[in-house]
């Protein structure tokens, strides 16, 4: 019940806030609601056994007995994180936008919930359907928040941010009722369950692109690229940060774009070990060309906001070659990373929101020497732009340098370029900081009729929590890294072959696996080899999983 | 239409029969409506020719048939021309439609005392009188005179608004009795009141077994809507003198002009004929039973053709009463009230009678299916 | 020739003739004269056919009021002979009249050269009881589509009265 | 004591003191927080010298307090701790750190009372201090880059400390990402070594290293220990990427003395002497070292010689002292390099100092064309400077001479060294002996140049403090590593140096025995060679001073490019920076907006087309609809019938 | 091919190529007339071939289901041509127009 009372708790806070009369009691409403949110998902913490790799907190009911479509929800270490994220987030979120929404609060505080039960349920959902519900639910609440509360160019990156979308996922529901049809032919029983799709041994191809596994892998991949956003695909992103208001950003940024992420790890690493395999190269090419493109496109943006956007597509294409790296340093590089990005690009944007309000611009060219007029706002902008180049004890170093790690274990020559993204990454961020903080007062700055004001209590309170986190994850990724790392560990270990078990469903089979001391040789060969995968060279010691 | 070449050839002539007793009628009923005006508003009416003036009908026959045949200018002249023709012919089929009389059974054969039998005779009925509203239309609008269109727009839009409450007050009827046949529901209201209810047979010999009794709201209602079809007073905005002359037949004059006089009366004829045999018994004696009777007749004649005669003959008389009195009614009534204002009509029509027989049929079937359970 | 077969070929050159009289006649008001033509018709031919119920229901619902409907609008927009009775445009015509001419063919052709799928049916209800079991089919086995259909008039019935109603409505209060 | 305690006062003490000043930056004037972030340092120099009292009391081959807090970093096989280490070779470095930094602190107090952001600038001292704590401490490559980084960090706030200022911004920000350009090898020369030897830890990778040396170019070690000397390059300020530190001078002067010359900038020479067993495996990797050292030393001491800024003057200085230590590294002289490093913080902190005393009398001149004879007005400052000279042009027995020249009998005497390195580092010396006394000259000698109106003045005792303790560690510096065959000469004064380092050192394999009569005359000729230009730098700019001009003139061009640094500056940007920016912008505006956002929308046209095609069809005349329909059913019809 | 007595014998065929020339017929009158009424009439006329299949099918396969669905055909005919008359006469009230292509002005 617990899973489900925090995906679904969210929709009822919406319904109530839809209904609730007074609208200046309207925000203290959302904000004690998202703090219950966030108490409750701290409760995971508790019933969550960290050294299982298996699914727990298991909700599995029939919905569609017909098509073998299920109520299931389920938790690991690769999700656990990001819904603590998503809850997080949201009263921060909340408290962000306090005054910077001042039209249509209700409409928007609803929005916000529902977003939270789409992500939420995107995270935790185990079944195709399910999760293609809440993927798709997760659109609707954003195209609102940009297209209502958002920029003069708002219906225009609302449009684009949902066409581009959904256009991919239209080929992930094909692709999904594809493999439903193949559970059919497998087993007689059509199921869109997650679990019976592992189960599934998909013909690969080596050389061929229109074999079967391969086509599903890239209908699944390109969806998830697109809201990821990799490089090719990225340009909706950029108009959707800038036209968005700061409390869409920092979802968007914060939290939909893990949603990509995540179906990497969930979705297509597992479901297609050979494809992905046969294909990483070309996942991390996009992942290192978006690492620099997306950097050096930062560098050159005139607007704040459009470069912290540009540097999420840098930051993204980190996370994805963590992920292509198939390897428990990169997986846990890249699992971390997006906790990161979460955190100190969200702030970022918290902060460009903040200035914004002030100011009522973004342009960098009109501003500089900031931080002699608002030290404070000065002070976290560059704590938050430390986290964000990723310097050593805050959260960023610790993704970057795992994900770094694991790619120069697996292919050297794309780590050789991808650091090439720590050094621009700190060019843009400090160029930027440098001309919006540093020099002679800008045209805005300067405005004697608009004396600029420091940071007031509520806006400090809505960053303290980032910047705490920004230290904690730094100096103490293990606190994080522990919970996912049976999770992380069973998935490098079992990737050719991968199932995942409920918890305390057949719990004696799934113990060994992870107990097994990860030895570096023991790893499946990460060379891209065309070979069909021969039966996997790691001990599976669950020899049937279990029903 | 029969088995045999006699039976047609029989058939054929009662069609011809019914038609002429439609047609005679007509300057019968004209005198008596002219007489009877004069009796109601306390003056003479025709009485110079013949006795009670009754030659006045001939006269007038004499004079419609030998006026000019006129065409207007703007006539359609094949409109102007059929209309008056199909006016004879809803009333007509109608009455033939309806049982006047028991059958006479003679030898191996059965003649129904009616045009013809038809197993779904309401509908029938209602189907063939629904087709008037183009004889009236047709001669609106092929007169090519604006007071006669506005005349005939008005007719059949009355026409149509009042066949609604028409026909859904006959509905309680028809579930009552259970079937769509007249010589069924006439059989079904012979002798005094007797029902089944619950199980229990309810009799009563007070009152005669007649629809009436038991749905007397839709007989209102389907009383008041023939008034409305037939286009008479006080629902005869068609023709309302000081606003639209004579209404569609405003051009027509001489023998087309009796021809719609015949149409009207026809209709009256059938909807009395109806009122009879829906609510009143038909062409049954109240309190008797058709063999009630043909046993008297038999009592008297001795053979049995011949008694089958007699009743049929006695029962024919009968019906005529009772439609000379519903006549008489649609007379004085029309003699009596006022005119209604044309959306006075219309409310009547739409927002009374039609709610009204909706609810009829509506506390009809419950009770029907109430009546027809037993604990 | 029984009168069976006789009635048959008079209703179906008088159905079929004044159906083409309905598109031929330029007048309007002939057209819909013509129409109710075919609708009595019609509902002759159902009698023939020992559907007297429905053929009733014809009449009334066609004959008596649709096409009722149909005349006095057209006499109400007081339309005589048309200029142009129709569209214009010689290729569309010519592909028009080629599919109207073809389709005829092979509608009819088919079923001239299929063999009659069933043969006369042996019993001969009475019209009542034919009207009772129509009843009961149409409560029991159609009645979701009779309800609908319910629902569908009382829509129609208003957005009707919606469409037709002038500004302020018939009793508009100076 | 209890070492951990020992060890966490010594780190944290820093970092307290940069949280009070820190969060209270506003409150604080600059008595208080001076006082405070002082104190703090002198707090973690007490716990270091404890802590290395405690280390000399432990026998010579198990000199090692490690410290262990928290395990930082554990994914797979990859285990860090926050561990620290302090050995014979940080011990060294703490007491430097923690030493000049404390007298750089009390020397700031005085120096920057007038400003306004003073707290701030303490808290930044204080954080730098705690930076460069792990830096040296830490017990793993990783904990070490953290320190790296973090330093790298407070260099780049405190050179950007008048941030209003955009060249001292531009300066600061451009100190940060050439440092990072570094870094980025760094990280790369740590997962070679990570995943050739599985672990990051210094002594277990020194304990790992193989026997034999790596002679191929492409060998884990060779590469590893490769990228991590481009990482020293960064932070060491060598060709190619000594940039930045020149233009680090925009900050306040105590900083350039603290971080750019005494610590910060050292450290990547001690991260090549606490790898040295590593390195030592990779002679290839030390030739290049050894190259660029001594190539780094002489370019930069040319410019030297051209510049008139003195804190210029100073930084390339800097520069060229660091090329000798690198130089020192490649040849295999671990302990030289160390020794240099350490004499050279003395001296070039006292100097740096000492330019900070003279600005601060000149109120805020740098120019010394717009000084000269300043002896007069600042005569502590004058002396202690003199002193610094001394030492840093190498006349014996200031402490420059014995590391200096402990280098360059290394570069001339090991295996790995050349002849060739010898002569770069001889006339390296030369030249230094040249600008250094030019700036002598100019400065303190000489005609007064100063403009009316400036009256120069000497520090408040707070600056003259440090600058005395300085000059008198310069002296003495080098006396606690007098080569062999001078303390032979002297009679076997112990080298104490040697002895302390030897453990942690690995021997240059196949040393052939010293020739004393070569060393001597080595020894000579350099010493020598510094003497004969001092003078003639003398004479150029005291005796004659229109003479360096004419000199100038009859170089020419030669003389333009040496006193535009090279174009070294400018090289970068036309071939690096700008062409960077133009292509982003090129990138962003054609690949961005113009290729696949055009891409997107023609798709969408490509989709709108087809349905204006298809609306073309749906032209609201329902009777073609209706003919459709007829086709339609015409062919079906036809379809189903000829079938 | 067994002859048939075409004139003689009536069967299911000839109540289906009535209905099928009648089904033309209407459909002639929608594809060419141009009055919108007179379409309207040419659909019902339609209907109405249809409904002579029902019925014949239901005669001939001895079943009501085909009278069913006439009671429904015509059941939505009526209210078809309700509501295409209510429009045809407010377009026909604001603009004196019938032209079915008239109508072509109101799309959106």
């Amino acid at each position: 019940m617990l899973l489900s009372a925090i995906v679904f708790l969210p929709l009822l806070f919406a319904l109530i806030i839809a209904l609730w009369p007074k609208e200046t009691s309207l925000r203290h409403l959302a904000l004690g609601f998202s703090l219950i949110e966030f108490f409750l998902s701290l409760s995971v913490f508790q019933k969550f056994d960290p050294s299982s790799a298996s699914l727990q907190l298991v909700e599995k009911h029939v919905w569609i007995e017909r098509f073998g479509i299920s109520y299931f929800m389920g938790i690991d270490g690769l999700s656990l994180w990001l819904v603590l994220l998503t809850t997080f987030l949201m009263p921060i979120i909340i408290l962000a936008s306090w005054k910077s929404i001042n039209t249509r609060i209700k409409g928007f505080h609803a929005c916000l919930f529902i977003l939270q039960t789409a992500m939420l349920g995107t995270f935790l959902a185990i079944d195709a359907i399910f999760f293609y519900i809440f993927w798709e639910l997760s659109l609707v609440p954003m195209y609102f928040i940009v297209g209502i509360w958002g920029g003069s160019r708002r219906i225009y990156a609302t449009v684009k941010f949902f066409i581009y979308t959904m256009a991919g996922s239209m080929l992930m529901l094909v692709a999904m009722i594809y493999m439903m049809y193949l559970t059919q032919e497998a087993t007689g029983q059509m199921s869109s369950n997650l679990l019976d799709f592992y189960k599934l041994k998909i013909p690969f191809i080596g050389g061929q692109f229109f074999s079967l596994q391969t086509l599903l892998f890239f209908a699944f991949a390109l969806a998830f690229s697109i809201k990821i956003p990799l490089f090719p695909l990225h340009t909706w992103l950029p108009d959707a940060h800038v036209e968005a208001p700061t409390p869409g950003s920092v979802v968007l940024a914060g939290v939909m774009l893990k949603m990509g992420t995540y179906g990497f790890l969930r979705w297509v690493i597992p479901l297609f070990p050979e494809a992905s395999e046969y294909w990483a190269w070309l996942f991390m090419l996009i992942g290192v060309v978006g690492i620099v493109y997306g950097a050096l496109v930062a560098m050159v943006q005139p607007d704040v906001k459009k470069l912290v956007a540009y540097s999420s597509v840098s930051h993204m294409g980190y996370i994805i070659l963590g992920l292509f790296s198939f390897n428990v340093f990169g997986l846990q590089g890249g699992l971390y990373q997006m906790l990161n990005h979460g955190v100190s690009t969200g702030a970022l944007f918290i902060l460009i929101g903040m200035i914004y309000e002030r100011t009522h611009s973004r342009e960098i060219s009109k501003y500089g020497g900031l931080a002699g007029v608002l030290p404070l706002f000065t002070i976290f902008f560059f704590i938050v732009t430390l986290s964000s180049i990723a310097v050593p004890m805050t959260n960023g170093f610790v993704g970057e340098f795992l994900i770094l790690l694991g790619t120069f274990k697996v292919m050297p020559v794309f780590a050789y370029v991808a650091v090439l993204g720590v050094i621009l990454g700190a060019v843009y961020m400090l160029w930027m900081f440098k001309r919006v903080f540093f020099g002679e007062p800008g045209p805005l700055v300067k405005d004697d009729h608009h004396p600029l004001h420091d940071l007031n209590f509520r806006e400090v309170t809505v960053l303290v929590p980032l910047v705490v986190m920004i230290f904690w994850m730094g100096l103490f990724p293990n606190q994080f890294l522990d919970w996912s790392k049976a999770s992380v560990d069973h998935l490098v270990q079992n990737r050719s072959a991968y199932n995942l078990t409920i918890y305390g469903a057949s719990a004696t089979p799934a113990a060994p696996l992870v107990a097994e001391p990860p030895t570096p040789t023991a790893e499946p060969t990460t060379e891209s080899t065309p070979m069909p995968e021969a039966p996997s060279p790691t001990t599976d010691t669950t020899a049937e999983p279990g029903e | 239409m029969g088995e045999s070449a006699f039976e047609i050839a029989i058939n054929c002539v009662k069609l011809v029969l019914v038609f002429l007793l439609m047609v005679q009628m007509v300057p019968v009923l004209v005198w008596l409506e002219r007489r009877g005006s004069g009796f109601i508003q306390n003056r003479f009416g025709p009485n110079r020719v013949g006795p009670l003036g009754l030659m006045q009908l001939l006269a007038d026959a004499v004079k419609f048939l030998t006026k000019e045949e006129f065409v207007p200018k703007a006539a359609t002249k094949l409109l102007f021309y059929a209309a008056p023709v199909f006016a004879l012919l809803p009333g007509t089929l109608a009455f033939s439609a309806i049982p006047m009389a028991s059958p006479l059974k003679w030898g191996e054969h059965t003649f129904l005392i009616q045009g013809y039998e038809i197993g779904v005779g309401i509908v029938f009925i209602l189907a063939i009188s629904s087709l008037a509203a183009y004889t009236i239309l047709m001669a609106g609008w092929g007169s090519g005179n604006k007071f006669s269109l506005m005349g005939a727009l008005r007719a059949s839009a009355q026409t149509i608004s009042y066949e609604l409450a028409l026909g859904l007050s006959l509905v309680g009827v028809i579930m009552m009795y259970g079937t769509f046949n007249l010589t069924e529901m006439i059989h079904a209201q012979e002798g005094a009141m007797q029902f089944q209810a619950f199980g229990f047979t309810i009799s009563s010999s007070l009152l005669p077994n007649w629809g009436i009794f038991y749905q007397p709201l839709a007989a209102v209602l389907f009383f008041a809507a023939t008034f409305a079809e037939s286009n008479r007073l006080p629902f005869d905005l068609a023709e309302g003198e000081a606003e639209l002359v004579a209404g569609f037949h405003t051009e027509y004059g001489g023998f087309k002009m009796l021809l719609f006089f015949i149409g009207e009366y026809g209709h009256m004829m059938v909807a009395s004929g109806l009122m009879a045999t829906f609510f009143f018994g038909g062409y049954n004696i109240p309190w008797t039973t058709t063999e009630q009777v043909y046993q008297w007749a038999l009592g008297i004649v001795g053979s049995p053709d011949w008694a089958s005669a007699l009743s049929s003959a006695v029962h024919f008389a009968m019906f005529f009463a009772k439609l000379a009195a519903f006549l008489w009614i649609f007379i004085w009534v029309r003699w009596t009230l006022p005119r209604f204002r044309y959306d006075q009509l219309m409310d009547l029509g739409w927002k009374t009678m039609l709610p009204w027989a909706l609810a009829n049929t509506i506390i009809t079937a419950v009770v029907v299916f109430a009546v027809s359970q037993t604990w | 020739m029984t009168a069976d077969i006789f009635l048959f070929w008079l209703l179906a050159s008088v159905t079929l003739l004044s159906g083409v009289g309905v598109v031929l006649v330029s007048n309007p008001i002939y057209s819909a004269l013509c129409l109710a033509m075919t609708m009595v018709g019609v509902s002759a031919i159902f009698a023939t056919l020992g559907a007297y119920f429905i053929a009733g229901v014809q009449m009334i619902v066609y004959a008596g009021a649709v096409m009722v409907l149909f005349v006095m609008v057209l006499m109400l927009f007081d339309l005589k002979t048309e200029i142009a009775t129709f569209s214009r445009g010689r290729i569309s015509g010519a592909i028009k009249i080629a599919i109207v001419g073809l389709l005829a063919g092979l509608i009819a052709g088919t079923f001239a050269m299929t063999t009659t799928i069933a043969g006369k049916p042996e019993t001969k209800e009475k019209a009542g009881h034919a009207a009772k079991s129509l009843g009961e089919l149409l409560f029991t086995k159609y009645v979701f589509g009779f309800e609908a259909l319910g629902v569908l008039l009382l829509i129609i019935a208003i957005g009707v009265v919606g469409l037709a109603r002038s500004k302020g409505g018939t009793h508009a209060k100076h | 004591m209890n070492h951990s305690l020992l060890m966490s006062i010594l780190i944290l003490s820093p970092f307290v003191g940069f949280l009070i000043n820190g969060l209270r930056y506003k409150k604080h004037n600059y008595l208080v927080a001076g006082t405070i972030a002082t104190s703090a340092v002198f707090i973690s120099f007490i716990s270091a010298v404890f802590l290395v009292v405690d280390l000399v009391g432990l026998p010579p081959d198990s000199r090692r307090i490690a410290v262990t807090f928290f395990e930082w970093i554990r994914v797979a096989n990859l285990s860090v701790d926050a561990g620290f280490v302090v050995d014979q070779i940080s011990a060294i470095m703490i007491l430097i750190i923690t030493g000049v930094g404390s007298l750089i602190h009390l020397f700031s107090v005085g120096y920057m009372h007038h400003d306004k952001g003073v707290a701030k600038y303490f808290a930044y001292l204080n954080l730098f201090i705690f930076n460069m704590l792990l830096l040296v401490l830490g017990d793993n490559l990783l904990v070490m880059f953290v320190g790296w980084e973090g330093v790298g960090l407070c260099s780049y706030l405190l050179i950007g400390f008048w941030f209003t200022d955009e060249t001292k911004a531009a300066a600061g920000m451009k100190a940060f990402v050439t440092n990072r350009v570094g870094d980025a090898a760094f990280l790369l020369g740590m997962f070679i070594l990570f995943l050739t030897f599985g672990t990051l830890n210094f002594s277990e990778l020194n304990a790992l290293v193989p026997a034999a040396a790596e002679t191929s170019w492409l060998g884990a070690i060779t590469l590893g220990t490769l990228f991590l000397f481009v990482g020293a390059t960064g932070k060491s300020a060598q060709i190619p990427l000594y940039i930045w530190l020149p233009d680090a001078m925009a900050g306040p002067t105590p900083v350039s003395a603290l971080i750019h010359a005494a610590t910060m900038v050292t450290a990547g020479v001690y991260m090549i002497v606490r790898l040295n067993p590593m390195f030592m495996m990779a002679p290839n990797t030390m030739m290049i070292i050894a190259i660029i050292g001594a190539a780094t030393a002489v370019m930069a001491a040319t410019i030297g010689m051209t510049q008139w800024d003195i804190k210029k003057v100073l930084a390339y200085s800097t520069v060229s002292q660091l090329g000798y230590m690198f130089l020192a590294c490649g040849v295999g002289a671990f302990g030289a390099a160390m020794f240099h490093l350490m004499t050279h913080a003395f001296f070039k902190a006292l100097m740096f100092l000492g330019s900070g005393s003279v600005i601060h009398a000149m109120h805020e001149e740098q120019d010394i064309r717009k000084m000269g004879a300043l002896k007069k007005y600042l005569p502590i400052t004058h002396f202690t400077f003199l002193l610094g000279w001394l030492a840093i042009i190498g006349i014996p027995p200031f402490s420059g001479f014995f590391s200096k020249d402990e280098i360059l009998w290394m570069s001339f005497h090991s295996p790995l060294g050349h002849p060739v390195l010898w002569a770069a580092g001889a006339l390296g010396a030369t030249l230094t002996a040249f600008y250094m006394t030019r700036l002598m000259c100019l400065t303190f000698w000489g005609a007064s140049r100063v403009p009316k109106g400036t009256h120069p003045h000497e520090s408040p005792i707070t600056m003259t403090i440090p600058l005395v303790v300085l000059g008198v560690l310069s002296v003495i510096g080098g006396w606690i590593g007098i080569p062999h065959i001078v303390s032979d000469f002297l009679g076997h004064l112990p080298n104490v140096w040697e002895e302390w380092l030897h453990p942690m050192i690995k021997e240059v394999p196949n040393m052939g025995p010293a020739d004393a009569s070569l060393e001597w005359a080595l020894i000579a000729t350099s010493v020598g060679l510094a003497s004969v230009s001092a003078l003639v730098a003398y004479h150029m700019y005291v005796r004659k001073p229109g003479s360096a001009s004419r000199v100038a003139d009859a170089m020419g061009p030669a003389y333009k490019i040496v006193y535009n640094k090279y174009f070294i500056d400018e090289a970068y940007f036309a071939a690096i920076i700008n062409p960077l920016v133009k292509g982003s912008r090129a990138l962003w505006y054609y690949v961005d907006v113009n290729f696949i956002d055009k891409c997107t929308y023609w798709a969408a046209d490509v989709a709108k087309g087809g349905g204006a095609l298809i609306r073309s069809l749906q032209n609201g005349n329902m009777q073609q609809y209706a003919m459709y329909i007829g086709i339609g059913l015409v062919v079906v019809l036809s379809i189903l019938l000829m079938r | 091919m067994q002859s048939i007595d075409i004139f003689g014998q009536i069967g299911l065929n000839h109540y289906l190529i009535l209905s099928a020339l009648l089904f033309v017929t209407g459909m002639a009158g929608v594809l060419l007339r141009r009055n919108i009424i007179v379409l309207l009439m040419s659909i019902e006329l339609m209907l109405n071939a249809v409904n002579i299949s029902f019925i014949a099918f239901g005669k001939y396969m001895n079943q009501l289901d085909g009278q069913i669905l006439v009671f429904f055909v015509m059941t939505i005919a009526a209210a078809e041509a309700a509501v295409g008359l209510a429009i045809a006469v407010n377009i026909f009230k604001r603009y004196k127009e019938v032209n079915i292509r008239f109508f072509e002005h109101l799309k959106g």
